[in-house]
């Protein structure tokens, strides 16, 4: 994307005209100034900036960002996004999701696009619910949650979403927060700067259809003691006293506590987001309140071509390649195979 | 009469105008191969070829079953020709299964040329001969010439240091080569290619070229055949000419239009019979810029193909039946959004999976209506597979300068068929050029303020300062292009949509008519029908009915001239390869009462068919027809 | 005339036949609740009623802003009555948006009644009005009467204990007790309802009481009114009755149609709106063994309907446009394997996203024609809300005598809008059962021998010895059900299949015909145009028009006896919340020049639009209406 | 499904009468011969069988099985399975689907299905190749792969098949080889005794299209060396002369030698396919020639209610409480909410 002219933006050149249509009190107005927020840092000229989002509520943002946007179908964003990013490298690409667009009916689209290494900024609001149609259970519902069609509660083993774009070998990948808003906002930075399919999955409160889904480990007087904030290159702790720790047994990772029965600092397992092998990502979409603490940061970013860079490469290949043996003609293209004359 | 005229003598010669050959054997013996060559020398000796490949749907059958047939049909001729021929006047039939499968098509007294070695108990039991007809009186009728092809072609590469088995496999050059002898063609081209091909496997080449010979010479030399045959090069209008099948005039199409646009094309596609090949050649376009992604299904391909759209490419899809219905939501999209798109549906039989090599016209109806509310889309048909060339630069063209998705249909049999194509020169092509909107400094840009003329709405893309704006899926404010819920303004942009599309039959040529304004019957088709319907109409006013063949490439909107051209003929006749589809449309709209006349066998119709319907209506009864 | 006679004595009263009122507010004022208990008292005093509600698409809009209202209309009578009415006659306006979006609607000297207390600056701001108009002349030609109903719950509430945001909450009630007390209404039923509802939370229900007494109170204690208005019970048919929306119907009906049939039912859905509630309602009869699954998306939930069909139970899935187009490809399986399967579209406004939670009748021809090739299904519409409950189960009737899917098509207004039902005698309703093929010894079993009388195949499912067959989206051979490539085959089976659905004609009641049977002006409608049609048809006849009215509940098979019901009639008239979908199936079969009446707004037609444009017709110049 | 009479059933049993379409020496005629020879082993009645499968040339077999079966469309097989299995929980159900099938347009099916542990037992030919379609690229081909629709080689990450069902919690996972007759009896009959969303993947040959592409490994003159065959409880021993084994090292699996440098039995990983936590399984499937052996064998089978069990019992459950208030009367349900009479 062009960083020619670093125009100095401002939250307020991304805010569009439109005014915001979500319940009061819904988490997607904290996760809306988050983006708002962040887009300046990027120095990229407001105009190369796509938002493309699904069907949802969180498929409104597009809405109120004054950039180019454009409000999809449920579920294909990643679809369309990978189109236009291999049509136009030059610009930057933002998919907005909900739990339900990308993991439900969206859920193949997901995967591809992030094997392909789009190089689109991915982030999924993730409500464990179907806000826009008035709640009903969504792929990360947990088990046994009761909904408008689940009464009497879902069957069904929720998707890990972290764990799923790992498998499909997604290059980057991270956890926030909608109310942690530097968290979040750091983590919109980090996504915007790795060149490659982002994923980033926030935890959004949707407080009309499923209020507090989240607030057992999110709630600023917990947050704590129940979230771990990871961190590359350092030892995995967490707790108001800074006192516990994530150590690995084996596959198994356990959480220990920093000074007691031996365990110091140094048995921590220490956090690599670079780490080749998406294993440890998956270790760690596993790890979930109360049995752990649940991790939030970057949990991968590798560098890999692109989709875009790939097309590119091959196109540019074969031009050279052909330009060797003298410039294209169409019309020996069309006359390719026998042909014959009549007079 | 094609077929030799016993009793003349060796070596004489039987001039024809027209002959149709059909090649048969079994899927490994390579009889699409044999076919291609025969055609690839014909059109070059500058006959009017037509071609039709008959291949199996599954990748391969066992060995001599009846499943495991492949067929290949030429026609060609010294006068122009339109189909690759209702019946073959000589079959050539490798093995039994071959025989059985194909002798009912044959012309009565047509010539039958067999491999006589596969004429064993084995493969007679596959192709469920009780005995050999051979041998029996059944091929009675026939013109019978008993070739032992595997024992020829292994006496003749003999020292080659092949195995038995890959010798075996050069006996199709073998008959190739007495079709050669019999229809006085060169076999410089063959060699040309038998050399090319087989480039470094010297021995393989050797033998293919040897078995070549050996047919040829086995023709001039032996008493089988009486006679050869002539049939002189037909007079097609100057310029220079290539075989080409539809879909590969497709491909060549599209990367046209790219030129005449000056924009990149971007296709994204999930493989499909019989559309996979449009990908597959688009694909190796790399060094001409043309980017391709085959999707991980048929909604992500559309999906990225509104995407490339969005971002100012000449973004499309190909699909056939099955991959189209899966389209239906993301159209309506594009329809929304307003953006132009080319969707490319090479129709298949259905329903469902039905038959995926077979051909049908089953596809106009889904691309009219197949989409939640009402969501008009244009869509044009090619005629022949040569016309899908101009055809896919039409559909550029309507989808640009209107600001629309276009529907292309195409078919089975224009997708593989085969016709000389006179080759356009490049510098005489339009251009199909359209600007974007350009950058603004001034805010309140309208995404949705259209062209007084067209309707179209400009194309903003991103990267463009001062057009910031968003679209979507949801109901538009007129001009502004904001969501509203505004009952009227849905009224309204609902009448705009559908007259923007209506318009394009502003901008459409006039409808040929071939034959007299007014008469008796009108015959009127449209996509790969052409050929037949032509023929037939042909044979009538030779024979002084009073008959004319209209043929639409436009279907929707209908040109604005049908209409009357309608009412200037006692009956209209439509022959289909549906149910009836676009009849439909025009009684609804004209309320005329064209007559069907729809047989859906998952193959083209023969000219004789035509013929019949269209005489039992000239002899009144329109009632029966209905 | 329905609007207080001023001049007249306090508590006098005034008697009227019909009255319709718009409940207006804000999101969060809980409208549509107010409505509803309105409604359940009113029909239960025993008018016949017509509801529609109307709440914006957003989630919760912000509060006081135009896109954030919410509204619920509800016509009573007297006499009986099929619309919720063209214009309200009163509309009760709980902020000043409520009153801005509203107003235009309200009919001439009508009554407008209003929460003074929430007609400050911030939200008259937001309404955009310029000044205040209570204050400004603006409202002249209204009957306006001011309430601070805010400040009257506040006064009522007093000494609770609750917040004065708790108690702000209450003012609906306030709104619904003075409705109550003018239009004669007893509170009980509400009463009840509180304290079901806020059982446990005494204060809250206890304020919600005193709210609804204190509005009472006001209306009969005021001066304000003049005149509080009569509207007599209607005489409806005997029977024991309840008020039922069309989702409500819809999903009774199929519960019933499972109970008919003696079979398991199995749903499959994916929510959509305005198709999210028969999902909802299904799912909590797991008690009555309903099976339901929310699928991944659309296709899956088809796919699985299909796998229950193929498995012996009452496969079925419900959806909306966007999803309906989705589920193309999979209807096109059902239709090869034949197979029988219900798909209920819930129509809204499109094309694509459209306006979701507004009314069309947009996807008729999708469903006829939205597949890849001819792939004919039955597809049949209901009229009315209550109407549902039958159709529910005339399309498993259907689907189970004729081993076919069958389209059900039901809109946004059908399924939200509400009307008295008189509840049917399970036991009086007739059987749909249907048999599975026995087990049988013998070999060779033909899954595709077809039931001479409708076609028919066999329904032969997994676990029956003996009729172990493989089916696919393949073409068939006809009987045997094996694969076959056979040309004439695929003819056949295209002709039997179609043929199959045809017969379903035979198989459905007469179309009935509101007035003569002859005449001027025949008005040909199907699905939720009922009410507005049948009224304006009534109100034609009334001034001596020869008009009468027809409407569809088949539209694939049309029923046999439409076309010489067409013949007798000058005119046709087909009003439709489309472009002219069955219009044009009705011109293309029938060649008669119907004129179609044709408004998309994502509203149900005024009766007052149909009277006009069938009197328009009537004075001739039907080329204006083409 | 019934146990109920055991009929003796053969493998000609379960012949059908059309003769088999596939290309001369298509590994798919080992897949179905092994699938005829284990599907009497069951005491299943034939009648009780279904085999459903999508489109592609693997999805042609229901057609050769003299059971019941449904050929149905492109990567659907698993949605109509589930209700097949929802609405009969009586039935044994297999699908049969292809890498394109199930990975590419049917991936979203595929996670859904195995997340609600449908009971359904999925056998994927995985050839690397579009087949039917007359060789495109699939989600399996690996990067740089030339095919008909990317004649300059693939640039798209290849799917790891049981990593992807692995973060669906695929409730057991395994691989077999198509021309490895007895373990690929062993893997069917294992897949068929498994109650829950049972998962197979059988590395197939396409010899027209893809040929040669497991050869490296599975040939039979180096599978000893260059496959891992997992046994439960053992630990992960290879090589011809069983003297190579898998160790892990941290997170990361590494190859050595018994016997050299101090390496002994004890060191090995020993294999678990019960491990509740399906990481084992993720690490397992990233292991690839020539890095590693490439491992076949049950990854994982672990115990879960089945998405039939969960469903009966909640309406059981809605039924007990029901009849608790007396019999269901329609009638009375008809007529709930307020009614009113008309004499
Ligand atoms: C094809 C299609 N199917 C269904 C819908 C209805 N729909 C709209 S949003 C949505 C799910 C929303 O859930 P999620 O993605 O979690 O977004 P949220 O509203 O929770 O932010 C559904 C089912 C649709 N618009 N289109
Ligand atoms: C909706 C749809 N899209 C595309 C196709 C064409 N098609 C048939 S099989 C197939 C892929 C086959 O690959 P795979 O699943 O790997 O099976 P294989 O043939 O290799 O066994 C495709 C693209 C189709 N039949 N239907
Ligand atoms: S429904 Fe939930 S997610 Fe949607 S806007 Fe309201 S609070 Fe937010
Ligand atoms: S194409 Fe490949 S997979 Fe298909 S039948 Fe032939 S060899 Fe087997
Ligand atoms: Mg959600
Ligand atoms: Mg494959």
């Amino acid at each position: 994307m062009t960083q020619s002219e670093l125009p100095v933006l401002t939250k307020k050149d991304f805010e569009s005209d439109q005014d915001v249509r979500w319940c009061p009190g819904c988490g997607d107005y904290s996760i809306l100034a988050q983006t708002q927020k962040t887009m300046p840092n990027f120095g990229v000229v407001k105009e190369k900036i796509v938002f493309i989002s699904g069907i949802g509520c969180s498929g409104r943002l597009p809405y109120y960002m004054n950039t180019y946007g454009f409000h999809t179908i449920h579920g294909r964003a990643a679809t369309i996004a990978t189109g236009l990013k291999a049509a136009r490298p030059d610009l930057m690409v933002w998919v907005i999701t909900g739990d339900g667009d990308a993991l439900s009916i969206g859920g193949n689209h997901l995967i591809h696009a992030m094997r392909r290494n789009v190089d689109m900024k991915m982030i999924m609001f993730n409500n464990r619910i179907y806000g826009l149609t008035k709640g009903q259970a969504s792929p990360t519902s947990p088990i046994g949650k009761k909904t408008k069609s689940t009464p009497l509660g879902t069957i069904e083993t929720p998707i890990i979403p972290l764990n799923l774009v790992a498998a499909a070998e997604a290059s980057f990948i991270a956890r926030s927060v909608d109310t942690h808003s530097e968290h979040l906002q750091e983590m919109m930075q980090r996504a915007g700067e790795h060149s490659g399919a982002a994923f980033l999955e926030v935890l959004q409160n949707c407080n009309i259809f499923n209020d507090g889904a989240w607030r057992d480990f999110t709630d600023k007087s917990v947050k704590e003691d129940r979230m771990l904030v990871l961190k590359h290159g350092e030892p995995m702790i967490f707790g108001a006293e800074k006192n516990k720790g994530i150590r690995l047994n084996g596959l198994q990772p356990e959480v220990v506590t920093i000074g007691e029965n031996g365990v110091s600092l140094a048995d921590l397992w220490v956090h690599d987001e670079t780490d080749p092998d998406a294993t440890r990502t998956q270790i760690l979409s596993r790890m979930w309140w109360p049995d752990f603490p649940v991790p939030v940061g970057v949990f991968r970013r590798v560098p890999r071509p692109t989709h875009d860079q790939l097309l590119i490469e091959q196109i540019e290949g074969a031009k050279a390649a052909r330009a060797a043996k003298g410039p294209v003609d169409l019309q020996k293209l069309l006359a390719s195979g026998e042909t014959w004359t009549v007079k | 009469m094609t077929t030799p005229s016993s009793g003349s003598q060796h070596g004489s010669v039987t001039e024809l105008d027209r002959v149709t050959i059909r090649f048969a054997g079994d899927s490994g013996d390579g009889m699409q191969l044999t076919g291609s060559q025969f055609t690839a020398t014909t059109a070059l000796f500058g006959n009017d070829v037509s071609t039709l490949p008959d291949y199996p749907a599954e990748i391969r059958a066992p060995a001599g079953s009846l499943p495991g047939v492949s067929g290949f049909q030429i026609s060609f001729s010294s006068g122009d020709i339109h189909t690759p021929g209702d019946r073959p006047d000589v079959l050539v039939a490798m093995n039994p299964a071959a025989l059985k499968v194909n002798l009912g098509d044959l012309v009565p007294g047509g010539a039958i040329i067999v491999n006589t070695d596969a004429f064993n108990d084995i493969n007679l039991r596959k192709a469920g001969f009780a005995e050999d007809p051979l041998k029996n009186q059944s091929l009675q009728g026939y013109n019978l010439y008993e070739i032992p092809m595997s024992t020829m072609v292994a006496g003749a590469c003999e020292g080659l240091g092949l195995s038995s088995k890959q010798v075996e496999l050069t006996k199709n050059f073998f008959a190739l080569g007495v079709m050669f002898w019999l229809y006085e063609r060169s076999m410089a081209g063959t060699e040309k290619w038998i050399a090319e091909k087989f480039a470094g496997k010297d021995a393989i080449a050797e033998a293919n070229r040897r078995a070549l010979h050996a047919g040829y010479a086995f023709g001039e030399t032996t008493e089988i055949f009486h006679t050869h045959y002539r049939v002189a090069a037909a007079h097609l209008p100057p310029g220079t000419y290539r075989n080409i099948t539809g879909n590969e005039a497709t491909a060549l199409g599209f990367v046209m239009a790219s030129k005449l646009a000056e924009r990149d094309l971007f296709l994204a596609s999930y493989p499909i019979t019989p559309a996979s090949d449009i990908l597959h050649q688009l694909s190796s376009y790399k060094h001409l810029g043309i980017k391709t992604v085959q999707s991980e299904d048929e909604i992500a391909a559309i999906g990225a193909a509104v995407g490339a759209a969005y971002g100012g490419a000449m973004g499309m899809t190909t699909t056939s039946g099955p991959g189209m219905a899966l389209k239906a939501e993301m159209l309506g999209l594009a329809v929304m959004v307003e953006l132009p798109l080319v969707v490319v549906d090479v129709q298949r039989a259905g329903p469902s999976t039905g038959m995926p090599t077979k051909t049908e016209q089953g596809d106009l109806l889904m691309s009219m209506f197949g989409r939640n509310s009402d969501s008009p889309i244009p869509v044009i048909a090619p005629a022949t597979p040569a016309e899908c060339f101009t055809m896919a630069i039409e559909a550029w063209r309507i989808a640009l300068h209107h600001m629309t998705p276009v529907v292309f249909l195409s078919d089975a049999f224009l997708a593989t068929g085969a016709e000389p194509w006179s080759i356009p020169n490049v510098a005489d092509l339009p251009s199909i050029k359209v600007e974007n909107a350009p950058a603004s400094e001034k805010a309140g840009f309208r995404p949705y303020q259209r062209d007084p003329e067209t309707l179209a709405r400009p194309w903003a893309i991103p990267g463009t300062p001062g057009l910031e704006h968003r679209i979507g899926g949801l109901e538009k404010l007129d001009e502004l292009g904001t969501v509203s819920y505004d009952p009227d303004n849905h009224h309204r942009m609902n009448l705009l949509r559908a007259e923007k599309v209506a318009r394009v039959a502003r901008d459409i040529p006039p409808t040929e008519i071939y034959g007299e304004a007014t008469g008796d019957l009108l015959i009127l088709g449209w996509g790969s029908t052409y050929g037949s319907i032509r023929s037939a109409v042909e044979r009538l006013q030779s024979r002084g009915k009073r008959v004319s063949h209209a043929h639409l490439r436009y279907l929707n909107p209908l040109p604005t001239d049908l209409g009357e051209m309608l009412k200037n003929f006692k009956h209209v006749l439509m022959p289909e390869l549906n149910a009836g589809q676009l009849r439909m449309l025009i009684r609804a709209k004209y309320l005329v009462d064209a007559v069907g006349f729809n047989l859906v066998r998952g193959k083209p119709f023969q000219i004789g068919e035509i013929e019949a319907k269209a005489e039992s209506l000239l002899g009144e009864s329109v009632e029966a027809a209905k």
